[in-house]
């Protein structure tokens, strides 16, 4: 038995948004009585956190605690439009509109501060703890909860905000393919080591180190939780999964989790990741999209390092045992004919 | 762009709903309990490609606890569509309920409902479906060669028609020959990647309740809750605000949840039956039934010279739709707007098409249309550095895209950091670089 | 055949439930008890999602007859906070994001809660087995090993039961 | 709708099984039968859980394993260290807690990794039918198998296992470590004579053909010989040559074959 390391690289970029723009979401966000904001949306959270990235972004543009922010999020009969939660675009457009949404309602949160302060709203600024101060001046501030009192019972003011982001859509050119598909883009490096069994055809992943650069991370655990479980994913995609073991032809045809391999904790390695920052011009605060391409890199160098591993050349997924083995055998016979 | 200086942006603040899922809190769409829930179950296509020959669902009517039997003549709207025709992507070419034709095995037929969910499984095992096979074609490039039968009147060639009629999503920029004429290698290869099901935890489903002001509430798992609805609305021929979704909590997605499976045929039954209605797929339709992500076939033929410019790169890939379009279109426009990844190349020609197979229809996942650009680029690149004797760090490197770079879509490159990128992982990695190599960015004016 | 009444304690109270004939204890719990941490992910015992403890072993609620149950001591993750304190195991999961969309993790704790029962202090591999029964599809396993190997020195640190 | 039988004594199940024929399913653990089962479908399922059968009990020399035993159960009760390192790698905890050895004895590949190891220790079955008690050699069971499955001996009510007198090896061809379904598995035990030959050799494969099987020829090919290299690559080339493997999602026949001479090497090289 023979057991043999290689490793294998992959640089991938990937796209923000849905391809050629034209993918609008929209944000509303009111004031309680009690000083609080709801920010309402349809957008879909699948367990990306969005909820938690929504409310983040909410509070920093309205400078208000996190805490005080409520996302109601999904329901068609009050949630404004949101083309829907794929193409790694829920932080960067459902985040736009809601800054936008949030400017709106700061504009208006500041201008009832402004009467109760007896000052120019531009004179004003919040502290992120729930406190609306004249800059410059100590002691003259009043608290959101203040002003949500006054707003709702003194003034009968809506403290709110509407926010809508597009990208304009961008056909492409049926010719030249020229077009504006994108709004920024995202990037990974990922670097892995393999041990191949070169008498079974087995894979094993060592150790996958990546590095991303997201644009500003808005919840740093967060991406690293994508970066996580993208990876694993991607060992899946490399080396297990495929709903046609026989593909082009339809059988045989896993029907259940039995058949349909993925990895385990078992064959899951640590993941070493770093995330860089070059904030986007067109993003939230600076961010890009980061849930898809969490498992783009790992797919191709995993399979780059079983090619490295075993000098031979694999071009396609899931690399089973069967293909490792195939590979070896062919380079075999190269190398005695 | 500068940053002004964050407060809660950036912060690692926990998520949400954590404490919910760790004590078991968290609703999602079928944790709702209504009384006199019906069940709905498909009849399946048992063949990938046959002509209907007669539907019988009188056994399926008489089976105990079946309510209601729906085919596609209780379709009230239309009869088939396509999730993009609202935006112009067409045509509209997959059947609600199957009729006339089956062009992939599990392909839908006959909705049955039951009082429960073994009593709607039961009847539908009961409906005879009589067929006349019909040749299949299941590999995209045989589908595409003249003998293969084709799928539908949409597509004569089996390929989907982009505008101007034509036969691939395309990019031209530059003269690809030119710069193969000019390259001192060329290097070539194919790439191959599989159907891919999305397998989140929870499978796609929804319940469908009418309510007493003549409406329907939709409790969803959709990844979309506003396209759904409309689309809902539109299959059915039904006002949309005659329908609410609500949704937002879901069971993973990762793609496998846009394609509007269950709402249309649940809500025509809670229609049909005045009673709420449960469509849950199966673990086994999720994953043979349900779309998987595409399988792509690529075609690269890089021209390269002798320092590792890479001068050149032609690409001909195939998206392996199955039976109907979904969002295909779509992916392959992604797929071809991707190309040529990270790089910049002077001459660029892509051709990316969408063939139909008789195969379950597939969609996006997780990366749509980019993981196999991804996939197959990556691998090209360490043929490319292995042919030339070249280091495969450094030739990224050299050719990565810079800031202001013209892409082959003819778009300025913008925030890029993929050399940047590429050496932290070196660093990572422990992968010692030239001076020369350490001391590119992104803001350089690259070699070539 | 008949309906039949079945008794169990699910949750330390005692209940009497009415079940069809070959009634899962999943639907049980799920449709008559509306316990709906139980998920049910596939229905052919491959993922893990309806797990539960059957007089404190690890079972697979959909793959076990409600009828098969009668008379015995059925906890479900609901049970874990029937004080509506949060224990360390649940505690350990959020502080480690070992769930992102949250289907698996009903099943995950308590298929972490029965390794914890037997074996306070399990090694990462006895871990990695004692959950391989379970699947989860966003986080990639390591934070939820993390969250059990912490629940585990949290255990030996205050002396206290997994939950 | 398929009638539950719970039969308080094993007369009474195996009357059961015998009058009811082809229309009774036995329910052991059910993970496997409940998967196949639907509230609609005819028939009866005859229970084993009120028989007794869910107990080990050791005897001179051995266990007497009932067929409702689980797995985990039979790894706790029974130290054969290759026959724990079977159970173990059959599903997950839960399924181990559930599933029985006597149910394993009938899975279907690619699930049914107990047996070679059984086989291996020369286990023998005990059959309960209206005529009283029958006990078989497990060999002799699976070679009474079709296409179609299990012959209808009768109701299996326990596994015989006498002391291992050597040395035994277990080890399974799986494409993931926990909770895998079988590529192969293999199972071997040699004796060996005062010189150090293999005298006698009982070597068992699952999922290597229509249904698990001691592999006579790989046997043939080690006894009287050293356990040496040539010695066991010869024994996993006879396997190679003797097994009918299927195609299925986790593997295709050409694999398993493979994997069927490189397991019957790898577990005689345990052993050596």
């Amino acid at each position: 038995m023979a057991k043999v390391r290689g490793t294998g690289l992959a640089a991938v970029n990937y796209p923000t948004g849905m391809h050629l723009g034209g993918d609008p979401t929209q944000s509303l966000i009111h004031m309680t009585p009690a000083g609080d904001f709801v920010v309402t949306m349809a957008s879909v959270d699948l367990g990306q956190g969005l909820r938690t990235v929504l409310a983040q972004i909410a509070a920093e543009t309205l400078g208000v605690p996190y805490e005080s922010i409520v996302v109601e999020t999904a329901d068609t009969d009050t949630g404004p439009h949101c083309t829907g939660t794929f193409a790694s675009r829920t932080t960067h457009r459902a985040g736009n509109a809601v800054v936008m949404a949030a400017q709106e309602a700061r504009k208006a949160m500041l201008e009832a501060a402004g009467e109760l302060l007896e000052a120019s709203p531009e004179d004003l600024e919040t502290d992120g703890a729930g406190n609306i101060h004249i800059k410059g001046v100590a002691g003259k501030s009043v608290s959101v909860g203040e002003v949500a009192g006054a707003a709702h019972f003194a003034f009968g003011k809506t403290i709110a905000g509407r926010g809508a982001y597009l990208k304009p859509p961008s056909p492409m050119d049926p010719e030249t393919g020229a077009c504006d598909p994108d709004s920024t883009q995202a990037h990974a490096c990922t670097v892995v080591e393999v041990e191949v069994d070169t008498e079974t055809g087995m894979v094993e992943v060592l150790d996958v180190k990546a590095v991303y650069e997201v644009g500003q991370q808005v919840n740093p655990d967060l991406v690293k939780g994508q970066i996580v479980g993208g990876a694993w994913m991607g060992i899946g995609h490399a080396l297990y999964e495929t709903t046609a073991p026989g593909y082009p032809a339809i059988d045989p045809a896993p029907v259940d989790f039995q058949n349909y391999l993925q990895p385990g904790a078992h064959e899951t390695p640590e993941i070493t990741c770093e995330v860089l920052e070059f904030p986007a011009e067109s993003g939230p605060y600076g961010g890009k999209g980061v849930g898809e391409m969490v498992t783009n890199g790992p797919i191709p160098a995993i399979v780059n390092a079983i090619n490295n591993a075993l000098d031979v050349r694999i071009t396609e997924i899931p690399v089973t045992p069967e293909v490792v083995l195939r590979a070896i055998e062919e380079k075999q016979a190269q190398t005695q004919g | 762009m500068s940053i002004k200086q964050l407060g809660v942006v950036g912060r690692n603040v926990g998520q949400r709903d954590l404490e919910s899922h760790a004590r078991g809190q968290t609703t999602y769409y079928e944790d709702v309990h209504y009384p006199r829930m019906l069940h709905l179950k498909m009849h399946r296509s048992a063949e990938p490609h046959a002509r209907i020959v007669s539907v019988d669902t009188s056994a399926a009517q008489a089976s105990p606890g079946v309510v209601c039997v729906l085919t596609h003549e209780d379709l009230p709207g239309k009869k088939v569509w396509n999730g993009l025709a609202a935006v112009g992507v067409g045509p509209e070419d997959e059947p609600i309920l199957a009729f006339d034709k089956v062009r992939w095995r599990g392909e839908p037929i006959v909705a049955v409902l039951g009082e429960s969910a073994e009593a709607a499984r039961a009847g539908a095992a009961k409906v005879k479906v009589e067929y006349d096979p019909l040749p299949g074609v299941f590999d995209v490039e045989e589908a595409i060669a003249g003998a293969a039968p084709a799928l539908t009147a949409h597509w004569p060639r089996n390929h989907y028609i982009y505008p101007d009629d034509h036969a691939a999503a395309q990019i031209r920029y530059g003269d690809v020959e030119a710069g193969f004429a000019d390259a001192d290698h060329i290097v070539e290869d194919r790439y191959q990647t599989s159907p891919i099901e999305q397998a989140p935890m929870e499978t796609n489903g929804c319940i469908a309740k009418p309510g007493g002001d003549g409406r329907i509430t939709v409790h969803t798992n959709t990844q979309a809750v506003h396209f759904a609805r409309d689309n809902t609305a539109a299959i059915l021929g039904i006002a949309p605000g005659k329908l609410r979704f609500l949704g937002g909590t879901v069971g993973g997605g990762f793609g496998g949840k846009v394609d509007v499976a269950v709402e249309p045929i649940s809500v025509l039954g809670a229609m049909r039956t005045g009673r709420p209605v449960k469509f849950k797929y199966t673990r086994e339709e999720e994953m043979q039934v349900s779309s998987t992500r595409s399988a792509w076939r690529l075609y690269i033929k890089d021209g390269v010279m002798n320092d590792g410019r890479i001068v050149a790169r032609k690409i001909t890939s195939y998206q392996d739709s199955g039976a109907y379009l979904r969002f295909s279109s779509y992916g392959s426009m992604k797929h071809a707007g991707h190309m040529p990844g990270p790089y910049t190349i002077p001459n660029v020609w892509v051709d990316a098409r969408v063939v139909f197979t008789n195969r379950p229809p597939s969609s996006a996942m997780r990366g749509f249309g980019v993981m196999a650009a991804s996939f197959a680029i990556e691998l090209q690149m360490d043929k490319i550095a292995k042919t030339i004797g070249m280091d495969p760090w450094q030739l990224r490197l050299l050719n990565a895209y810079r800031n202001d770079d013209m892409k082959a879509h003819r778009k300025e490159v913008e925030d890029a950091a993929m050399v940047e990128t590429i050496q932290a992982a070196a660093r990572l990695a422990g992968q010692e670089l030239p001076a020369e190599y350490q001391a590119m960015t992104s803001w350089d004016r690259k070699a070539g | 055949m008949e309906a039949k009444l079945i008794r169990l304690t699910v949750n330390g109270r005692d209940e009497t439930v009415v079940a069809d004939p070959l009634a899962t204890l999943q639907d049980v719990l799920r449709d008559t008890l509306q316990l709906t941490a139980v998920k049910s992910g596939c229905g052919q015992g491959g993922c893990g999602s309806c797990s539960v403890l059957v007089d404190g072993e690890l079972r697979l609620s959909c793959l076990t007859l409600a009828e098969r149950v009668e008379g015995t001591e059925v906890t479900t993750l609901e049970g874990l906070n029937e004080t509506n304190a949060i224990v360390p195991l649940q505690q350990a999961f959020v502080e480690n994001y070992a769930a992102q969309c949250g289907y698996c993790t009903a099943g995950m704790v308590m298929a972490a809660k029965a390794l914890l029962d037997r074996n306070p202090a399990p090694s990462r591999d006895e871990i990695v087995e004692g959950l391989s029964g379970n699947l989860c599809r966003c986080t990639g396993f390591a934070p939820i090993v993390r969250a059990v190997q912490q629940a585990a020195q949290a255990l030996s640190d205050t002396g206290e039961e997994a939950s | 709708m398929p009638e539950l039988l719970r039969p308080a004594s094993v007369d009474e199940a195996a009357g059961l099984f015998a009058s009811h024929g082809a229309a009774a399913a036995i329910l052991a653990g059910g993970t496997g039968l409940l998967r196949e089962t639907h509230p609609s479908d005819d028939g009866v399922l005859i229970a084993l859980d009120r028989l007794g059968l869910d107990r080990v009990e050791s005897r001179d020399g051995g266990w007497s394993v009932g067929a409702a035993v689980s797995l985990s159960g039979l790894r706790a009760a029974v130290p054969i260290p290759a026959l724990q390192a079977a159970t173990r790698e059959i599903g997950g905890p839960a399924v181990q807690n559930m599933a029985t050895v006597g149910g394993n004895l009938f899975a279907r590949a690619p699930f049914g990794d107990l047996a070679p190891a059984l086989l291996a220790l020369g286990a023998r079955l005990v059959f309960a039918s209206a005529d009283g008690e029958e006990e078989q050699p497990i060999e002799a069971f699976y070679a009474g198998w079709s296409e179609d499955g299990a012959p209808r001996a009768g109701l299996l009510t326990r596994i015989e296992i006498d002391e291992p007198a050597g040395a035994v090896s277990y080890l399974k061809c799986a494409r993931r470590r926990y909770a895998s379904p079988s590529v192969v598995s293999v199972a071997a035990s040699v004796e060996k004579d005062g010189s150090g030959a293999v005298s006698d050799a009982r070597i068992a494969l699952s999922g290597a053909s229509a249904h698990p099987f001691r592999c006579a020829a790989a046997e043939q090919a080690v006894i009287g010989a050293g356990l040496d290299d040539a010695a066991m690559a010869a024994a996993g080339a006879a396997a190679e040559a003797a097994v009918t493997p299927a195609t299925d999602p986790v593997a295709s026949d050409w694999y398993r074959r493979r994997m069927a001479g490189v397991f019957v090497r790898r577990a005689l090289a345990a052993l050596a």
